[in-house]
């Protein structure tokens, strides 16, 4: 079973209730669910589209063949109905969307529906996105229970009234597909409906925020912008219950600068912006480096360069990151491909920039932030969490406190001012062990040794290697980092019918997992393969550049994508395999 | 009660007669006087010979970028608003590089006292006009001399509604002290520029130049007026006021925040317990 | 002479209703009536849904980053001081990201015309408050409210003797299209800050809203007097003055550069024959 | 022939008038000389030295040895004494400086001269510095008329007393020396003196300048930073003679939206900062590259991170310039090994800047922006200047334009706004070819072809290999890049007396210069080396990681200075042979 629904309509029209409404409906029925959404930059009109796949295994990519489109626009149709599946339908309404042109070479089956007739019969025509999804449950004849608490929920505050006509609404469109559509039926697998654990969604840029709050950050401070602006809503909304504070700056300078204020004062604390914003965060970056204050910023790739397509995704600011910024100093670079990983690695992105007083750096991208993946479970346990700092009582007791003490490991005691009585100095100019300006060659050499060659290695061991999915000695292993790894995982399960195949994925880039013979040897996987390609969301091939520059290896082909689009299962199998064909 | 010797730094790397020594002396006369210790208060600086004020003395510094001394320092109110907050900066760092955090410290109101060592010139890259340069001022990289309208900060401030805005002069020392004392004793952002000769650069605006044009404001001056003080804040040229000039009650901004309005926000311990329950938002 | 279908651009991609759509209308007129070209003038807009205006007729147009319209506008006017220049930004834009460009362009007087759709809000971004968003407005990333004190464009700009200061509403176009002719035509860096309803994200200033309070400031205020103009300028809340607030004579910056008095720099001819001279300064 | 001076001293006490002095005296007599600064980052006090180097031959780096100290402080003598030749000599005033402790081990030879009683004698204690610019002249007989044109062109001003109080202080310092100091002659190769032709004195950062002016340069937009306030200077200096607009930005960020801002008006600009200050135009780079916006900028290099040590020298910045901004367009990176080199890649740098309408970087450092070189000439002439711009009727002409036109090879017709009835229409969002924003995947595609992968491989076209220095080959080769230059090749001359070993110069660094059948294969004289040395100011090797990127290659050895100083003519040299040794 493995079903996919695209809803499209014009920005404004409500399409992300209606995916939103479907999702929640399908999860907490237990089947796995996978969301993905693109929209333009403008807040009315144009054209947007929600695209939800529903199964009874994990899902972690779009497809290319649709089976159900909810046409709220005629775009929808027009331009999307070449996608649906032999088995696909097309619902709209034409006393909304006016009458549709018949389609081209082969015909879909099309169920013209009173939507706005039934919506307003019930209510008022917003209901229409009300009908709409219960038109969709129709199909799949899934009960309207979960629908029904779910409208519950999100009326109740406008009152009973609301909450009963919608719920009417949503039956009225249920019933109406099932009276007037008999062909309308995509049967869900029994065994896996009502039996099953309800499922958890969860969206990469929440993922974030649920990683930040866990990891016990206390201070947020950021500019607006896509498609980072998530974050900053999630933990704003968790200010009072975890002694959060957030703070919308006048630009990205000041942000990054608060952020880096308020964690020499002693709490942890992170930015988040995206490719543009950041590249006016990068003396701060500089700063940060210098004086060795932890901090975590959260980067969100769009497709560039400049404001470019700023709704959309691209893998294009990886060795940005991981070369921004005057002078040299240790940072990290994570980049989760699960909602999972963002937070986990958000998690150690907060603990590894306070233990090493580095910064690190989450990429994300557009199409990773506004995923929505299913959990059984969500994992916030294993969360670590240590307080590096030199605080009250400990930080007292010394007699003397410097704060950046040459030490063997280059780390330097990071004290709390005002929790005792010794002074906390840093510097953005060099400085000595006491944090002030110097101008000798000799305390110089003697710093940058501490701050970047001591810490490195030690950082080097934190980094963990790349995820390997597939068999042993892979004839072929396709490579990618961030947010492409669901489609990557899919297409290696796709096309491990007929290759030997297998996924290399990174989402821990910097320091570079280098293969050493301390750690299971990742390299010799890639070596040993016939056939390798490097897939990534970009134009130029970043990773494959980073790859060759930290290990020398080159990879055989590459497979990039730099419309702003994500990958899609298909797309990217037939793309893998056009290359194993010219092999 | 600490005493001067508490807030001996290391030597100072300005040139003999700069105004910044008698600023260095005023201000650390005036956190002695009020008997604070230098673990108690952190000094934000940026680049420029003024931002190595803190070097001098003893206490919590962080001597930041350029231009960026009062988003570094709002950000360590932020999260401790227990401490005491100065951000020192010279004339180009604040009012140039920096202009727009000054536009919106002002708007925030968090309790900083910015003193803004103004010696109308960029110092330590050798004589560029800053912000508040004559108009006329010729230097190597304006040979036909300045063209820009010289910034007025105080009318700037008024016209913010900044909390406390004064004027002090490194030539008065005793004046200086107590602008010092009252902005650091008002709740509010406060905003002190010092005019402060620089000898090396600026053959203008020498100690002269200003002896012979500042005045002290009258007693008999309310300085809660906006309208009273925008006018005097426009006064320039022949008489220069030197004193509180603007003052308004505003609420400051860590007293708004709900969260930190009991505790600061690096005394609250992370609870990491209450996590588990948030997975119901998901749901 | 020039008729607005020669100003036809791309479809607006603004809400229906938006008040950015009079504001478009209000232009177009204007250049229409003053006689302008298309290829006479260009529009420098940075990024937000204000900004997308350039798109939305026809003319010379630099639409670039978020908050930067005046550096790219002064660049444009230096080196061809022919060319007619706005800038167009949102409030976000001009008084957020940008405010510092804002206080310089005002201090060198160049001679271009910003038009800010003041919507109190960040547009594009869905909903977050702007500096000149009203106190006490809560949005999604301020569950508490906002708690920054209002900018006020207009007192900012009288306090660094801008050289025209006025406000428009989009609800009032022909008064509109008064106030972007004489912005135009006056000579020296010109603020029309427009009130421009957001009807998506901004439910507090509506329609209504302005029109209760608006009203035209009385033909007999003379724009003249700063002081006069600072008061008028902090009027705000029940009654919002629309019309010039502050106007002066400062000389341009364009007429003050010798190089470009007597000839746009775009004009000028490169004369390599020269440069053999000046390598006698190293020797 | 060879000698080297070092004047010592605080800041403020004219150190650098002796030094320049000197420089132009030995210049105007045709020698060769060289010179390089060590300053504090203040104003007044601290030590600081200004090393002149001065030979029948070219030279073009400092020396360790020194045989002449000229002490205008203590630490003039106590930290620089074990640097004096046998051969060498200490000039002080022990009125000015206080009595000196003994010296070391060896006993130097001292001369304490009573510069101030001359010095006031003939005017007042400002003249202590030309009486020990006519002391040091005295050592090597030099007649002072050459120092009299000096002083005279210098205080003309001032009027004709101070011009000849001046000249008799110098004379007065002249005959001291003759005097009182038996042993004081350094001889001078009789041939070279007086029958040579004047030399010209060059920095590297009046070299850019003067690249700038006959590039046709029109408009410099910048905020004071080191070591790039040169630039400025220079191009203010000369405003009215060439028409060149200068205007002093109230930040970075504004700096470089004016630059822009001005090209697209039609003018040829340019602005320059250093490593910190170019952190806040990195969006403004990408603005350029998305608008297609020709544009140069001079990062002058500084030892960082953060504001570091900010009068001091680094190549810190070769892997930021390359990287920096969000998204993916072309860029160009140089970086001048010479003033010769600065002024002629300036002037490619504006040609391909404009060609190609992509941003280009010149790379500097402290280090060569303050160095002075000697020239017999300096070849202006062979510049490059044509106008890429559509103007007047060329443009008028045209029945339709679009900014942004698809075209073979990617590079649109640059209009200039207000020449014709067109109009020009730019966008930092993805447009179409008229400029407008878009949201297709489709012209997002074209536009990527058009901006990056079309104009690449032409960029690349352009790239000069790099400068091989050596015989053929070699056993050793040692490559650097930008200012490292001249005491590398000065290494190799000292070096190929024992060894078989060669130079690889790299100052036209980005898009890389690959190995390509077309070109004259340097990459072989690398491959075919025994050992090959990577030489970098910096810690971390990041030509050495860009070659790897761009090549798979990887150097044997790294030899990295990073305490802020230039590298020396024998510390390079030991340093090689130590390497060399452990082979
Ligand atoms: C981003 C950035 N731009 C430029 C500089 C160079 N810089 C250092 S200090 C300074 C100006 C100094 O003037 P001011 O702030 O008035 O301080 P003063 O030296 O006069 O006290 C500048 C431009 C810098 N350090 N960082
Ligand atoms: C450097 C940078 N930061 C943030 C953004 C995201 N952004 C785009 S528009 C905008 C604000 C829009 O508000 P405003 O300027 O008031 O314009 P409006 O949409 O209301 O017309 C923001 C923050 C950006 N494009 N660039
Ligand atoms: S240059 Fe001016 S401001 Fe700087 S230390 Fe010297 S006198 Fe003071
Ligand atoms: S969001 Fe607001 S400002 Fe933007 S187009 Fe819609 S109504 Fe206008
Ligand atoms: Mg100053
Ligand atoms: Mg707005």
């Amino acid at each position: 079973m493995d079903y996919s629904i695209k809803i499209g309509g014009e920005a404004g029209q409500g399409i992300q209730t209606i995916g939103d409404t479907l999702a929640k409906v399908f999860s907490r029925f237990g089947y796995h669910v996978f969301t993905h959404q693109d929209y333009e930059s403008r807040v009315r009109g144009g054209h947007n589209f929600y695209q939800i796949r529903i199964a009874d295994h994990l899902v972690m990519t779009s497809r290319e063949k649709i089976d159900i489109i909810v046409a709220l626009d005629l775009d929808s149709i027009t331009l999307h109905e070449k996608e649906v599946s032999p088995r696909g339908i097309i619902l709209y309404d034409s006393s909304l969307i006016g009458q549709v042109p018949m389609s081209g070479e082969q015909a879909v089956a099309r169920l013209d529906m009173p939507l706005l007739e039934l919506a307003t019969k019930h209510g008022n025509k917003i209901m229409v996105n009300t009908v709409a999804t219960g038109a969709v449950l129709g199909i799949f004849r899934l009960d309207l229970q979960i629908l029904a608490q779910i409208l519950e929920t999100t009326f109740q505050k406008k009152g009973r009234e609301v909450v009963e006509s919608n719920i009417q609404a949503a039956l009225s469109g249920y019933n109406h597909v099932i009276a007037h559509c008999k062909t309308c039926v995509f049967p869900l697998e029994p065994e896996t409906s009502a039996a099953k654990q309800t499922m958890m969604l969860m969206s990469g840029i929440d993922a974030i925020g649920l990683g930040a709050l866990s990891s016990g950050c206390k201070f947020y401070a950021a500019y607006p912008m896509t498609p980072s602006t998530g974050i900053m809503n999630y933990l704003a909304g968790k200010e009072k219950e975890f002694g959060i504070v957030v703070e919308q700056a006048e630009d990205e300078i000041a942000a990054i600068n608060m952020a880096l204020g308020a964690s020499f004062a002693g709490v942890r604390s992170m930015t988040g912006t995206a490719g543009g914003g950041f590249a006016l965060m990068v003396e701060g970056l500089s700063l940060a480096g210098m004086t060795e204050t932890p901090l975590v910023i959260a980067l969100g790739q769009r497709a560039a360069p400049a404001t470019g397509l700023p709704t959309r995704t691209e893998q294009g600011d990886l060795l940005f990151a991981i070369h921004s910024a005057h002078g040299e100093f240790p940072r990290i670079v994570f980049a989760p491909g699960t909602p999972e990983q963002a937070f986990s690695l958000t998690n150690k992105a907060f603990d590894l920039a306070e233990k090493y007083q580095v910064p690190v750096f989450l990429i994300f991208d557009q199409y990773i932030a506004d995923t929505l993946w299913t959990y059984k479970t969500f994992d916030v346990n294993p969360v670590v969490w240590n307080d590096y700092r030199l605080r009250g009582e400990e930080f007292a007791r010394l007699n003397t406190y410097k704060r950046h003490a040459f030490t063997e490991t280059g780390v330097s005691p990071l004290g709390v001012p005002g929790e005792a009585r010794h002074v906390v100095v840093t510097d953005s100019d060099e400085h000595d062990e006491e944090g002030h300006i110097i101008e000798d060659a000799e305390t110089r050499n003697k710093m940058v040794q501490k701050r970047l060659m001591r810490k490195l290695p030690l950082i080097r061991c934190e980094i963990k290697e790349p995820l390997y999915y597939g068999g042993s000695n892979p004839r072929i292993v396709i490579a990618g980092w961030g947010s492409t790894y669901g489609v990557m995982k899919e297409a290696v399960d796709f096309l491990s019918k007929k290759e030997s195949i297998g996924l290399l994925h990174f989402s821990e880039l910097y320091p570079f997992p280098s293969p050493s013979p301390l750690t299971q040897n990742y390299f010799s996987t890639l070596k040993n393969a016939q056939f390798t390609i490097c897939i990534e969301n970009n134009a130029t091939g970043q990773f494959a550049r980073l790859m060759r520059a930290e290990t020398g290896f080159e990879f055989h082909e590459k497979i990039h994508k730099y419309d702003g689009r994500p990958f899609l299962l298909e797309e990217l199998a037939g793309e893998i395999n056009a290359r194993i064909g010219r092999l | 009660m600490p005493v001067l010797e508490d807030y001996k730094g290391q030597p100072p790397a300005w040139c003999p007669g700069c105004g910044n020594y008698s600023i260095l002396k005023a201000f650390k006369e005036t956190v002695v006087e009020l008997g604070i210790e230098p673990y108690q208060f952190t000094i934000v600086s940026g680049i420029g010979q003024a931002s190595k004020f803190p070097h001098y003395l003893k206490c919590n510094t962080f001597n930041g970028l350029h231009g960026r001394t009062l988003p570094v320092a709002t950000g360590i109110r932020l999260a401790n608003h227990e401490m005491l907050v100065f951000a020192v900066a010279g004339d180009g760092d604040c009012y140039g590089e920096g202009g727009n955090h000054l536009m919106h410290a002002m708007r925030r109101n968090i309790n900083v006292n910015l003193f803004v060592h103004d010696n109308q010139i960029y110092g330590l890259t050798k004589g560029q006009p800053s912000p508040t340069s004559l108009e006329g001022m010729v230097t190597k990289n304006h040979p036909f001399g300045v063209f820009s309208e010289q910034l007025n900060p105080m009318a700037l401030a008024v016209a913010l509604d900044c909390s406390f805005v004064a004027r002090g002069f490194a030539g008065e020392i005793e004046h200086l002290k107590e602008l010092m004392k009252s902005a650091i004793l008002h709740k509010g952002f406060s905003l002190l520029d010092i005019l402060q000769p620089c000898v090396t650069f600026n053959k203008i605006n020498t100690y002269e130049w200003y002896k012979k044009r500042v005045y002290k404001i009258e007693p008999e001056y309310s300085p809660d007026d906006r309208i009273n003080a925008f006018t005097r804040a426009l006064e320039w040229g022949d008489r220069i006021p030197l004193g509180v000039i603007y003052r308004n009650k505003r609420q400051i901004l860590e007293e708004r925040i709900p969260v930190i309005r009991d505790m600061p926000l690096v005394k609250q311990k992370f609870d990491a317990s209450k996590i588990e329950d948030t997975l119901r938002d998901f749901s």
